[in-house]
Parts: C-alpha cells; structure tokens; sequence
C-alpha cells in the first residue's frame, strides 16, 4: 500500500475498514451504553456504517473531498441521537479539510483529520475527562499530527493515531461521565469504556485495516 | 423477563408505527417527504410555521401535536433517538415561508445537535428559522443552568402557546417571545416507578426497586436524583409541587398552568387522583390552578410514573393555552 | 408484588378520580347529583339524551365519552362494578325530556341487573327511555347467543353514531334502530399479555406465564377464550382479524371500521403498528378499512393487551362515525 | 323471643344480624370471588351492608313493609356490580311479600321469603347448580315453607332455611359456574364455594341469630 500517499481507492478502503470494525463490535458497543446510557449505541453505530457503506458505494467522482461529504450527510442522516451529528461532523470535517487533490500526503493526512476534530469541536464543549467520544479522538488526532511533523509515512501515522484513540477510549474506563445521557447514572459507568470513545477507536483501527489492505 | 410488546422486526419499528399513526389520524395528518409528519390540511402560508424533532418511542409525542393551532411539521427519529440533520433540513425546507420558521428543540444532546448542524445549513441556504430550547426538567440542573436541563413535556406548552399565536397571525419575532415567556415561566418535575422495556433491545432501560419510587427520572431512563420510598398520591403531589413551586418562585395569589402527564402503565385514574391532590395542596397555599389537564402527551414505552408540569400564567398564556386546537391527542 | 400506584385510600378512589377528571376537563364535562358525569353546555332539550352506566377503573370509558355528538349523561360505579339502580334513576329523570332518552348498557351481569330495574322504575314513573345492550365480545359465545356476549369497547362505536344522530335532530326510534344496526355490525376480541393489579385490592387480577398471551380476555380479569404464545404484531392481528371476519361474515370488497383499543400498558407505538399490520391483511383480503383509529378508548388499568374492533360500515355509519364529536377523549 | 309473631323490633334485629355476620366475614367472600371471578364480593357486600344498617337507623315508620323496602333500595344503592341488584331485589321482594300488618306469622314469614324470591329470579336466570346465590336461596326459601306449613314456629323456621342456606352454599363447591363473571374462569372456582352463596347463608344465619337475641 502507499507509503506517503493516500489517493480514492484507499480512502475507500479505509471507510469500508472502519465501517467493518464497527459492524463486528457493535454488540459490545450497545452493552458499553447499557451502563447508565440507553444501550443504543451499537445499533446506531451500525445504521450510520451501513449509510457510509451504502454513500461509499454510490459516490462516482473520485474525488476524496466529495466522498467524505457525501459520507458525512450519509452518516448525519443515521437518525441517532448524539452519534449522527458527532460522527458526522467529524467526516463533514475531515472533507472540508482537504483539498481538491486527488492525492493526499501526510501532512494532508494530519490536516484532514485536525479538520475533523474542530468541526466535531463545534457540536460539543466536551473536553478529554469527560468520558466522551473526545476522549479517543483528541489524542488520536494530536498523534497523527505528531507522527505527520515527524515525517512517518502514512500506515505508520494512522497505526500511531489508532493506538492513541485505543489507549483513549480505555482511559475512560475510570472515569465518570459528565456530558450525554449517561452523565444522569455516572456511577454505573465506572469501570466500563464509554461507547463513543471505543467507536472511535473502532474506526481508527478500521482506518489502519483499510489501508494496509491490498485485497 | 421476556418482552412483551406487539412490534415484528425491531428494526421496522418506527417505519411502521408512523404508517399506523398516519392511517388511525388520517383527518389530521399524513407522512410527506422522509418520513415528515405534516398537518392534512396545510397552513396558510403566511403565518408562521412550527417544526420540531425528537426520538420515537413516546407516542403520541411528538408527532402527535401536529394539527390545528400546533405545530406544522414534526421529524420523528429512531426510538429515543434524534433524527439527523439532513431529515431535519428536509423539513425546515418544506416549512420554509416568508413569514418564517419556528424549530421547537427540546434539550437533550443529540437534538440539540441535530438542530444546530440544521440550522446552520439553514442559515446558509437563506431559510427564515428561529430556534428555540425547551428546558423544563428541574431534576437535572438549577434554573441558572438552563443548559442542564432536559426538554420533558414543556414542550407542548411551549408549542401550545407559540402555536396558537402563529395560527393568530403573529410574526416569527412575535412567536419566539411568547414561547420564550412560556419557557422561562414552566418547569416539569418526572417520577417513575416501574421501568419501561426498550423496544429495540428488549432490555429494560432502568431498575427500580420494588418499594421504590425515582424522582426526577429522565425519559429515556436516565437516573433520577432522589430514590425514595412509594407515597401516596397526596405525599407524591405535594413533593413534586414543593420543588416545582419553589423552582419557579411561585407566591400566594400567582395563576398556574398544571398538567400531569401519564408516561405509560400509570393510569388515568391514577392521574386524575393526583391532579384532585393538587388541587387541595395548592387551594391551601392560595396558588391559582387556573386552567389544568391530565393525559398521556408524552410516554416512555410502558414505564410507570408520570411528569408534573407547572407554569406560571399570565392572561395572555391563558387565551393561548385556551385557543382551539386539534391535534392527533388532543382537541378543544 | 407491591402495587405501584399512585392512589390514597382505596375506598376513596372513585369520588378523588372523578374530582380529578372534573377539574382536568372542565370545558367539557362537569359532575351533578350524586356523581352524575353530565356536558359542560347541555345539549337542546329538543333532542334525544344518551346515558351510559358502568364500573370505574377503565378510565376514560366510560365518562370520557359524554360531550357534543356522544353521550349526555355518565353513571359511574365502583372499581369494576357496576353502579346501583338508584343512581341510575337519578340519571334517568336528570335526562328525562320528550324527546326521550336512549340508555345504553354494556352486556355485564351487573350492568344490565341495574339497568333493569332503573328501566323498570323510570317506566312506573313515565319517563321516555329505551334500552339497547352491546354485547360485542366474540370469545364468550356465538353470534346467534348475544345474550352471551360481553359489552367491549364496542359501546363507543354505539355511542358514537346514536350521539351523532340524536345530535342531528334524529327521533328515539331513529336513535335505536342505528344504534341496534350498528350493535348488530360490530364484533369485538381481545387480547392480554400482562395482568392488572385491582386498585382497591392490591392484587392481580389475572395470571398470564411469561410466554404467552390470553385471546379473549375480559375487561377485568375474566380468563380468555385461548391461551396461546406470544406472537408479533403481523400475527397477533391474523389470528384476531380472521375471527373477526368470520363472525361477521364480512365478504370481499365489503367496507369496515377498525378501531385498537390499547387497555393499559401496552404502547400507542404498539398499537399503531397492529393497526398497520391489519392495513396491510385487509389489503391482502380486498376487505375496505373505510375508517380506523388506535387509541386508548377503554383500560383495564395496567394491562398489556389490546381489543380489536370492527364493524360492518354503510354510508349511514360512516358519516354518522365522520359526525363532529368532542369529549374528555375525543375530538373530530 | 318470638314463637309465632315477628314484630317490627325483630325483623330491625335480623336486619341487622345479618350485616353483623357478613361485616365479620367479608374477607373470606373477597377470597372466594378470587377464585375466577375479581375478588371483591366481600368489598361490595360489606358496603351493601353498611348501607342496610344505615336505612334501618333512619327509618323510623314501625311498618315492616316500609322498612324493608328501604333497606332493599339502599343494597341496590351500592355500586358493587351484580351484588346490589340481586341482593337489593330479594329485600325488595321481600317488603313486596308482607302486608301493611304490623306483626308477621310463620305463614307470612315464609310467604316473605318466597316473595324475595320471586323477585331476584327477575334479575337473574340462574337455576341451581349454576354456582350463584340460587343454590342458597332457593333451598332456603324451599325449607322455610316446608317448616311453615309442619306448624313449626318462626324461630324452627328461620333455623331450617340457615341450614339449608348453609347446605346449599356448601353444595356449590364441587360445582362450575355458569353464569358471572366466574363462569369464565370455570375451572379455577372449583373446590371452593360461590360467594354469593355464602353471603346468603350468612344473611340467613345473621338472622336466626338476630332473632334469638335478646339483648
Ligand atoms: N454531548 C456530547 N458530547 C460528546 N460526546 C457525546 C455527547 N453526548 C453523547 N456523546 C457520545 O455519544 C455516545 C452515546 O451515543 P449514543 O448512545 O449513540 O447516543 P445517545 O446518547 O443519544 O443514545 C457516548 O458514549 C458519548 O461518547
Ligand atoms: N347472573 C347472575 N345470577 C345470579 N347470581 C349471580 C349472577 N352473577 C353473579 N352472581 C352472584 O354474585 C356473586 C358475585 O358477586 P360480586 O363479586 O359482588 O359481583 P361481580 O361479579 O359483579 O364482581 C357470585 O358469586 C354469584 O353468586
Ligand atoms: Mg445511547
Ligand atoms: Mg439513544
Ligand atoms: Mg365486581
Ligand atoms: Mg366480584
């Protein structure tokens, strides 16, 4: 696979890999929200995967900013709760993020994925503690930038961006939920990852897997 | 405990139960679009729309205030959950108008997004909406922290009031002021009792114990803040209107609005019994209960329990609240 | 299992409902004589009264049907029981008027007991009543044994077209032979998946095993006609729809009325998707579902289940159906 | 007490010898309509009762036919679903039964009975065997009228149709109901009696024991 660029094909890829992960864990997902949560999680990480699924198939341009728009409205419109509008938002982000190019290289990479983070940033004052998605994504995307500057070559940055966001979403574990529904049991939560924390790193991961595959 | 719901595939669930609703209401409301639920007879189109959003699961909530003198179009998501904004798009579009929009949000995470990720694309296609929060639960954050507070059934105060003002002929300004008074003015207390089965999953989406009654229950499940033992109808009323009163800083004399709304398996008996409580408690405190109801507005599958909701009114509340309507769940 | 109601003492709980329901509809029903539920505005003299009898505790049958278009006079009686004949004597003099008075009476041993000897009395004291029984219930005997046949919720499909027509001005006769062809059209079944708890007792008024689910249940408790597994909406209303049909015979490309009743907890989600799965049957069986609706009409408390309503329709009923109506739980 | 006259005072005290008996049993009526049937037989019948005491203190007439057409309105004026009108119709019968006379023989005591009767068998088709209140006042009313027409006196006369009451209440244990609301649940009320039944073997214990009172 590429080294240090990542053109349409492996973009796909790395949303099919993502969407992949998601659908072989969504169970433990929807139990992880079933701790003071309402237990959905899994299903509707599921119903937005099989949307980015089904936008990935259809989108035709080749265009990487295109396909990550047309993967974000897919995944926005998972009528969800929190999850549309926040994995959503973070594709949306990630599109506006890059350029027209039909290539990206590592720095593109880390810029996508900081685009994406501030976009999510605008749905949600959650910041790293408050047991949330943010808690995987804020340093999952901090180390790929870091990876990017440097000068690792692409696998390499999203290998060490995924294992940011699995050491973050395990770091909620002790922690107590303090935004989305769950903050109303936080106690119940203790000892279990938050859901949108682990889907995160699911889809990281997801990304790693896409991308190394040469399927 | 094995579910015992009516449903075929848990995935159909919402696709169906909107069918269902569209055939019983037919004279009232039809589905257009994705999914929208809209008056059957439209609007004039020079008076202000209304739109909101929110999860399924609570029939007849929230589609179920669409109609005469309410709301215009509502955006039905999954079960307990937000559509997502480009449904929600959909819908400010089809009520786009020059005299403008009014999207009522009730205030939970997913909603609140949903609508700020729609009104900013709202904004940039040039459609005329305001928004406006609904945060009635007393439970979950002080009145200075009204971003803490979760929408319960305020809501329908809110959209009674804004409603009937548009069907008047107010301006969008106009209707964003009186549902602003009504909002600052309202506050909803929840108590439960038994949980409700999550129709998706079947599990049950709380645990209280059997001698056990929650107070400040969320709808979806979401812990309340004080477990306490089963009261009376009389002890219940007169905790819950002790915390409402207080939240809302109600005085001897001051008119009041009081609705309590039934969330599932709690029965009408047992509402109009807590409703005659209230009454006593409040004619003893010398507070007004000048206009009030009971029913289910707003469920939460089959939990047990009920929301008390209180607003303090003012003439103009009161011709609102009393102007007609029709709706799928109610009439006057 | 500890009851979780919200109730003070049980021997108070029909007087603190009906105070309750009074005060939650004050525009459209009030309380006279002895707990006589009558319309906020009478209804002219010139026109023929309706007056209904029955047990409390199925709120908001039986009282929720008195208003414009439906009934004129509500006797309620104890929890599940009906209410003495004195009572009912009361009510019928309240109504009295030349135009005359049409008593209609849930085929219920003790209703009809009570309804007998007011009928009796109100005949030694001149006054103009006539009698119609609904006996609905097709699981406690066969269509050529009415006398079997328990009163369901079809009473409203009564009511509603005799209440319309005495509304429009219709003769006593009239007002009996519509409600007799419309008693004579319908035929109710219903379903059970979870037992109640008697309000006044404490304890449950049936047992059903976790897995299963009673067709036929009555309104308080009464075992069912059949005990089978639990099954999933589409199959549930095969089962009823086919029964239903077979008793009335109704024949292809012959219109009907639906109507879900929901008895407690069983959600409105649930019901409107039973309604969609009886849509698509009668489809499938060119049978015309003309009209329909769900909604909770008749509880039995708490209990999960539902009864399935249908009714043979001409384009008398359906208009009379299409009548404008408004009480405590309706309004078209 | 009285060998062959019932006054005014003693029927005042039959009256309510009887609400003391059902007043001191009703939780077993209650379990018994349990059995099939809502359980609230016992409720209802205590209401009735309390309604019965009640018309006796008020009315003050010294006519027994009076009387009893005012207690039988007040058992009607319970809301208790079937129990009012049946029970209701047997008193009211019963003042149908007597003349304007103020004192009753044995004969008229029997005539009494058979008058009540008539009456509730206007509300109700039940037969013996049926498992409702008939298996107890049918045998009953029988008896009184066999013991009248042998020349016993009215106390012999009441204490025979108690224990043909109590026989008959006891007979319908092996039986299924036929008509109420227990005739649904046929099965579940065998092997105990109808309550309805017992009630009237209980009124009619009531009022033997009302009669041999002295006090
Ligand atoms: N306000 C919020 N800010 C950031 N993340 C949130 C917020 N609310 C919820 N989440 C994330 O969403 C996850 C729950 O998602 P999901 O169960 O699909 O939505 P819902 O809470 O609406 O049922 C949580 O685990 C958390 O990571
Ligand atoms: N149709 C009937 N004919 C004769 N007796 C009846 C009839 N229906 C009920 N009963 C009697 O009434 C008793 C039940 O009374 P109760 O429980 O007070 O009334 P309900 O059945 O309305 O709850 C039965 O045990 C039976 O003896
Ligand atoms: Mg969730
Ligand atoms: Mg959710
Ligand atoms: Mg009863
Ligand atoms: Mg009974």
């Amino acid at each position: 696979m590429m080294t240090d660029a990542l053109d349409y094909e492996v973009m796909v890829k790395m949303l099919l890999g993502a969407a992949r992960q998601i659908k072989e864990n969504h169970a433990r997902l929807s139990e992880l929200d079933s701790f003071g949560g309402d237990g959905d999680h899994g299903t509707t990480m599921l119903r937005a995967m099989e949307n980015l699924e089904n936008s990935v198939s259809a989108a035709q341009t080749g265009q990487i900013k295109k396909l990550l728009s047309d993967v974000a409205w897919a995944v926005m419109g998972t009528d969800g709760g929190a999850t549309g509008p926040l994995f959503g938002s973070f594709f949306m982000g990630m599109s506006s993020g890059v350029a027209e190019a039909e290539v990206l290289d590592v720095g593109a990479v880390a810029e996508m994925f900081e685009a994406g983070l501030n976009c999510l940033r605008k749905q949600t004052k959650a910041q790293i503690g408050d047991k949330t998605v943010m808690d995987a994504l804020a340093p999952a995307v901090k180390e790929a930038r870091r990876a990017a500057d440097e000068g690792l070559d692409i696998a390499a940055v999203l290998k060490q961006a995924a294992d940011a966001a699995g050491e973050g979403a395990r770091s909620t574990r002790d922690l107590e939920p303090r935004l989305g529904r769950a903050k109303n049991a936080a106690q119940q939560s203790l000892g279990h990852e938050d859901p949108g924390a682990v889907s995160v790193s699911l889809i990281f991961r997801g990304f790693v897997k896409g991308a190394l595959d040469n399927g | 405990m094995t579910m015992k719901k009516f449903i075929n595939d848990p995935d159909d669930l919402v696709s169906e139960l909107l069918s269902g609703f569209a055939l019983a209401h037919a004279d009232k409301i039809k589905l257009a679009g994705n999914n929208q639920v809209v008056r059957a007879k439209p609007k004039s189109r020079d008076k202000v729309a209304l739109v909101t959003l929110g999860g399924s699961g609570h029939e007849p909530a929230l589609s179920g205030y669409v109609g005469e003198g309410l709301l215009d179009i509502s955006v039905p998501g999954e079960i307990f959950a937000a559509p997502g904004p480009p449904r929600l798009v959909e819908a400010l579009r089809m009520a786009d108008r020059p005299a403008g929009v009014l999207l009522i949000v009730l205030n939970h995470d997913g909603d609140v997004m949903s609508a700020n990720m729609a009104m900013e694309m709202a904004e940039k296609e040039g459609l005329n909406v305001k928004q406006i929060l609904t945060r009635d639960d007393i439970s979950t954050g002080p009145r200075d922290k009204p971003e803490e507070r979760r929408g319960l059934i305020g809501c329908l105060a809110v959209i009674k009031a804004a409603g009937a003002a548009a069907e008047q002929g107010a301006s969008l300004d106009e209707c964003c002021q009186i549902a602003n008074r009504m909002e600052r003015n309202m506050a909803t207390l929840a108590v439960a009792v038994t949980s409700a089965t999550h129709p998706s999953t079947g599990e049950a989406i709380s645990e209280i114990p059997e001698k056990d009654m929650v107070i400040g229950m969320g709808q979806h499940g979401e812990s309340g803040s004080a477990q306490t033992e089963l009261a009376t109808a009389d002890k219940t009323a007169e905790i819950m209107l002790d915390m409402l009163i207080e939240d809302l800083s109600i005085q001897q004399g001051e008119d009041i609005l009081l609705l309590i709304n039934g969330v599932g398996s709690t029965t009408l008996m047992e509402q109009y019994i807590v409703l005659n409580s209230c009454k006593k408690i409040l004619d003893s405190k010398k507070i007004n209960m000048v206009r009030c109801t009971a029913g289910e507005f707003l469920t939460v599958q089959e939990m047990g329990g009920f929301q008390m909701f209180m607003a303090r009114m003012d003439s103009e509340l009161i011709k609102l609240w009393d102007a007609p309507c029709k709706c799928p769940c109610m009439a006057t």
